[in-house]
């Protein structure tokens, strides 16, 4: 394509065999109307320099690889227009991760969360695959389906203030998981789940600041979840029972 | 000397296919320890970007022999129809299990499972999670996998080689992209899950880490590749980014249109017959190269392209079925498909062929066995039909999954310290490929000739001349890569020894393909030639098999089983 | 700084909002003296700038809290079904301008 | 301390709930009279004659819409104050932090009943 222009991207670069702290690259290159930043930061990967180290696969927003602080804010870099921005762009790895190197980020402990909230259907009588599907209405569906869509990007924990203070912080996408089981009509695990909930460093730490929501690229609203798991694990409290499941 | 790790099966891949192989292990045998090796978190694995369904017999009015037929003819009679049957009966029961384990399938209003109409099925039977089945059904899996402790995963790892003792396969050696370290990780059966290669084209619907790695370890290892010139084109593919638009935009009712505005699939004959956007997707896609030569194509900056329609449908429809096309259409090509047509042309989406495997999904080495896009286990024979894909992953998955156990039970652990070695001369030839600052020939250079040679030679219609000549560039290519030049020295995270790695691997299949497409003479599913245009059945009705030789592959036949389903002429 | 931190920030003012209400109430149970004294405290342009602090506060928690409140309630609590969330914000807004509105009335001797 | 705060979370989120909804709707109108229309005159302050005010508090009814309109900001205060002391690099001083908070409005919820029980 023509009428290209050239661009000044500012990228956050670490490598822990060489660098004590990390330190920024400036890179000047020429860039096309319709590329998304990561369209840039694959550019200078592939034709400027091959020790710039970020994850990106699907480039479709749906793999959740490729989240980057764009200009401070937590983004999923395939989805974001460069043409969004003026001529400088500074790039970063996820905030309030530890950084592995350059852009990449730590996510193990983002999976030990996202398992310790047991995101599998739980019964107390497995059905066997001969005996058909379950019966759920489109409404008991409705009730969780958004929750299901998160993609695992994290760029919620970027946004969240309580991680950003509390690291140990359960946090928005691994509490809507949960959340999400918790409403599926063909889960019973909601006790489980609620003792869980009201652990230390789970849903009470939320301070509903909403900025998880604000930057979901999959409309997912995580914050919703949470503050929903929060009211149910008091409702569970106070009755010290299982919630009597019904639908709407 | 490299580090050790002892499992009882090594999974490599944590898709659909690996996932699935691994809850069958766990379930079958909570005592073996599996390894699930890949090289991206699980959850990033491109099963996530399917889109349109899965299939299985689900309504009273379908029936096994439908779905088979269905299925044997859309691959122009090259699939093995002992797999056919065998995949059609376990196909429901597999989607039952997703279901029971937290799938959100999309409902009727009575809450049974919704099935949507698809490419070359004769009925509803493809099952959808609106049209991120792929994503519901990954998460489905990869949550679900983590109840079994025996599941123990490596996370971007990158498996580079497989290790073989006593002719038998016991593990893989590994690189730990984290620390750049190479460890030997063993089984006493490997199962290869590793997808397609869809990268090998610039034109794809696949995302960067589709690069064919299962298939190049088999094949490396001596393990024949089958079937490897078919190629899926899939019809819809956005302009540019080559990103998918389901199938499912024409299983509810999207039309198909060239310049004139006309629905060519209707009002030409293109052998599609009534079914007219919902034929299979090598007609459909030669349909539309066929437009486009005619000049019936509007003209963009990134070539050609049609107009895949679905402004009739309506905005609730679309919302409800299809949002994630609609969310697509805007960021990826600024178009809102409520109102207005959506720019498409034909982009590569599917390997048909792969590690050859038998109905168990072993393969000709012992102890090696591969499910999913990275095998070809011959169900799709010459052209896949849409949503046939994920069901194969689930249902070959398992199989392979339960084969490999009982192969283990019966199999020693192998001589550690042989596997050991191997491992060893691994890690130093990888040491020797990191920062190899001495090369001479860029990563991206080469992948750039790589992939423009494979358009130029193996597009939807093929020329024995540019194949020969796609034939050559490769073989070349396969010459220079031994010179590449790597930056980047560190250990840690060095994607760029990655990137170089899968280089390798990509100009191994690509020419695995270009070799078997030269030597077919004829036009079946989603080969075509432009010199040989009908099917011959006389001469062609084999698997084609490519094995790896260090002077160049070498090619090999294999029968067809056929069985119910006589070849006939594929009409619709 | 960010719209979250000033919703927090409220904090100070609801706490307040609350101690001086308590000492007001407190005078009333003291007697008629204490009550006069604090009354004419309140005429104090220091109070009066503090509740037309506290006043701007409510009205930004109101308005950012009854738009974060109805996606807080799950699709059903226990066998309770809340109303849809446009209709639970509508209804927020209207249980408090109808309870300000009454109150107010009360206070000002326009009732009662 | 930590583990009777962590028990106490729900009953605190319920009360730090009921403030923000509940006493943000009491509030409202007894700033707008008794904190801004008397004091500036716009109302005039025989509303507030010692009498009267005394009849409408002490009322069943008063009492309850005092209590709630005193106590309930004091939850929501000690809440918010406590998370923005976290979420300003205070995770580390918490343990300090929101005893005192709660302690505040505690006291004050205990003085609140006391003033309305005593009218």
């Amino acid at each position: 394509m023509s009428d290209a222009k050239t661009m000044k991207l500012v990228i956050t670069r670490f490598d822990p065999d060489v660098d004590a702290v990390p330190r920024t690259q400036e890179y000047e290159i020429p860039v096309q109307p319709d590329w998304k930043v990561l369209d840039a930061v694959n550019f200078i990967k592939d034709e400027v320099d091959g020790t710039l180290s970020h994850r990106w696969s699907c480039r479709m927003a749906v793999c959740g690889s490729c989240g980057m602080m764009v200009n401070g804010e937590p983004k999923l870099t395939c989805k974001v227009a460069l043409s969004d921005y003026g001529d400088e762009l500074l790039i970063e790895p996820l905030a309030n991760f530890p950084v592995v190197r350059d852009l990449v980020v730590e996510m193990e402990g983002f999976m030990d969360k996202f398992k310790s909230v047991k995101p599998w259907i739980i019964t107390a009588k497995e059905m066997a695959a001969e005996e058909g599907t379950n019966r759920q209405s489109p409404a008991e569906l409705e009730v969780f389906k958004q929750f299901s869509m998160c993609i695992n990007c994290m760029l919620c924990y970027s946004a969240c203030p309580v991680v950003a203070n509390e690291p140990e912080f359960l946090g928005p996408a691994a509490i809507a998981l949960g959340h999400r089981y918790n409403m599926d009509s063909r889960d019973e695990g909601q006790a489980e789940r609620n003792e869980i909930f009201r652990g230390e460093g789970t849903v009470f730490s939320c301070s509903y600041a909403n900025e998880c929501s604000e930057v979901c690229p999959k409309n997912v609203d995580p914050a919703a979840a949470v503050n929903q798991a929060k009211l149910n694990a008091v409702i569970d409290w106070a009755t010290g029972l299982v919630i009597p499941r019904k639908g709407p | 000397m490299v580090d050790v790790a002892r499992h009882d099966i090594v999974i490599v891949g944590g898709g659909a296919a690996g996932l699935r192989a691994a809850i069958a292990v766990a379930e079958a045998s909570p005592d073996l320890s599996v390894a699930l090796v890949s090289k991206v978190y699980p959850m990033r694995c491109h099963t996530v970007s399917a889109e349109g369904g899965a299939a299985a017999v689900a309504r009273a009015d379908d029936s096994f022999e439908m779905h088979g037929y269905d299925t044997v003819k859309g691959s122009d009679f090259l699939a093995d129809q002992d797999v056919i049957r065998y995949f059609v009966e376990e196909a429901p029961a597999e989607l039952n299990r997703l279901e029971h384990w937290g799938c959100p399938w999309s409902r009727n209003d009575d809450g049974s499972v919704a099935t949507r109409a698809f490419g070359g099925m004769t009925t509803k039977r493809t099952w959808f999670a609106t049209d991120k089945v792929g994503f519901h059904m990954l998460h489905t899996l990869f949550q679900h996998s983590m109840r079994f402790d025996s599941v123990v995963r490596y996370d971007e790892y990158f498996a580079t080689k497989l290790l073989v003792d006593g002719g038998v396969c016991r593990g893989v050696a590994a690189l730990d992209i984290r620390t750049g370290e190479v460890s030997a990780i063993l089984g006493r059966a490997v199962i290869l899950a590793t997808g397609g290669a869809g990268r090998i084209f610039p034109f794809t619907t696949n995302g960067m880490i589709k690069t064919g790695d299962g298939m190049a370890l088999a094949y490396r290892a001596g393990v024949p590749l089958k079937d490897m010139e078919f190629v899926q084109y899939h019809p819809t593919g956005l302009p540019g980014t080559g990103i998918l638009i389901t199938e499912a935009t024409r299983g509810e009712g999207g039309y198909l249109k060239n310049s004139e505005g006309e629905r060519f699939l209707v009002e030409r004959d293109y052998g599609v017959g009534t079914k007219a956007e919902l034929g299979p997707r090598d007609m459909i896609s030669r349909a539309i190269i066929q437009e486009i030569e005619a000049g019936r194509a509007f003209k963009g900056p990134y070539g050609e392209y049609l107009h895949l329609d679905l402004t009739h449908l309506g905005e609730e429809l679309i919302d409800k079925r299809l949002p994630f096309v609609r969310e697509l259409g805007r960021i990826y090509i600024g178009v809102d498909p409520v109102y207005e047509p959506i720019p498409i042309r034909p982009v590569v989406h599917y390997m048909m062929g792969g590690v050859d495997t038998d109905i168990d999904g072993a393969t000709t080495l012992p102890g090696l066995y591969a499910a999913g896009e990275v095998a070809c286990v011959s169900l799709n024979g010459a052209n896949r039909l849409g949503s046939n894909s994920l069901t194969e992953c689930l249902v070959f998955g398992a199989r392979a999954g339960l084969v490999a156990v009982e192969f283990a039970n019966g199999s020693s652990a192998g001589n550690e310290d042989a596997l050991r070695a191997q491992a060893d001369e691994e890690r130093a030839h990888i040491d020797a490929l990191r920062g190899r600052v001495k090369g001479g020939e860029k990563i991206s250079q080469l992948r750039r000739e790589m992939t423009s040679a494979m358009e130029d030679g193996c597009g939807v219609y093929r020329h024995q001349d540019t194949l020969r000549a796609c034939v050559q560039s490769l073989a070349q290519l396969r010459g220079r890569v031994s010179d590449l030049r790597l930056e980047d020295a560190s250990r840690v995270f060095n994607t760029e020894l990655i990137s170089a790695l899968e280089l390798i691997n990509m100009i191994d299949v690509a020419e695995a393909v270009a070799i078997s497409a030269l030597d077919r003479k004829e036009s079946r599913g989603a080969h075509t030639c432009r010199e040989y245009t009908a099917r011959d059945d006389q001469n062609y009705l084999y698997h084609t098999l490519c094995s790896f030789d260090p002077a160049g592959p070498r090619l090999g036949k294999k029968d067809v089983t056929l069985g119910t389903w006589e070849p006939e002429e594929r009409k619709y | 700084m960010r719209l979250y931190t000033l919703f927090g920030a409220t904090g100070i003012v609801y706490l307040l909002v609350g101690f001086v209400a308590l000492r007001v109430v407190w005078n009333l149970g003291e007697g008629p003296e204490a009550w006069a004294a604090v009354l004419e405290q309140l005429e104090n342009p220091i109070y009066i700038a503090f509740h037309a602090l506290a006043l701007v506060s409510v009205v930004f928690v109101a308005v950012r809290f009854f738009r974060l409140f109805p996606k807080a309630q799950p699709a059903f609590i226990g066998p309770v079904v809340p109303p849809p969330r446009p209709i639970l914000h509508a209804m927020l807004y209207a249980a408090w301008i109808g309870i300000t509105v009454v109150l107010s009335a009360i206070l000002a001797g326009v009732i009662f | 301390m930590k583990d009777l705060l962590l028990r106490l979370e729900p009953v605190i989120w319920v009360l730090f709930g009921a403030g923000i909804l509940v006493g943000t709707m009491l509030i409202t109108g007894w700033i707008l009279i008794v904190g801004l229309a008397v004091p500036t005159g716009l109302v005039s302050a025989d509303a507030l004659a010692f009498g009267r005010a005394y009849g409408l508090a002490s009322h069943f009814v008063g009492r309850l819409v005092l209590l709630g309109l005193i106590a309930l900001p004091m939850w929501k205060g000690a809440h918010h104050m406590r998370h923005l002391s976290i979420d300003h690099g205070g995770a580390e001083r918490d343990a300090v932090v929101a005893p005192i908070l709660y302690g505040i409005a505690t006291i004050g919820s205990i003085a609140a009943i006391v003033a309305v029980a005593r009218l």
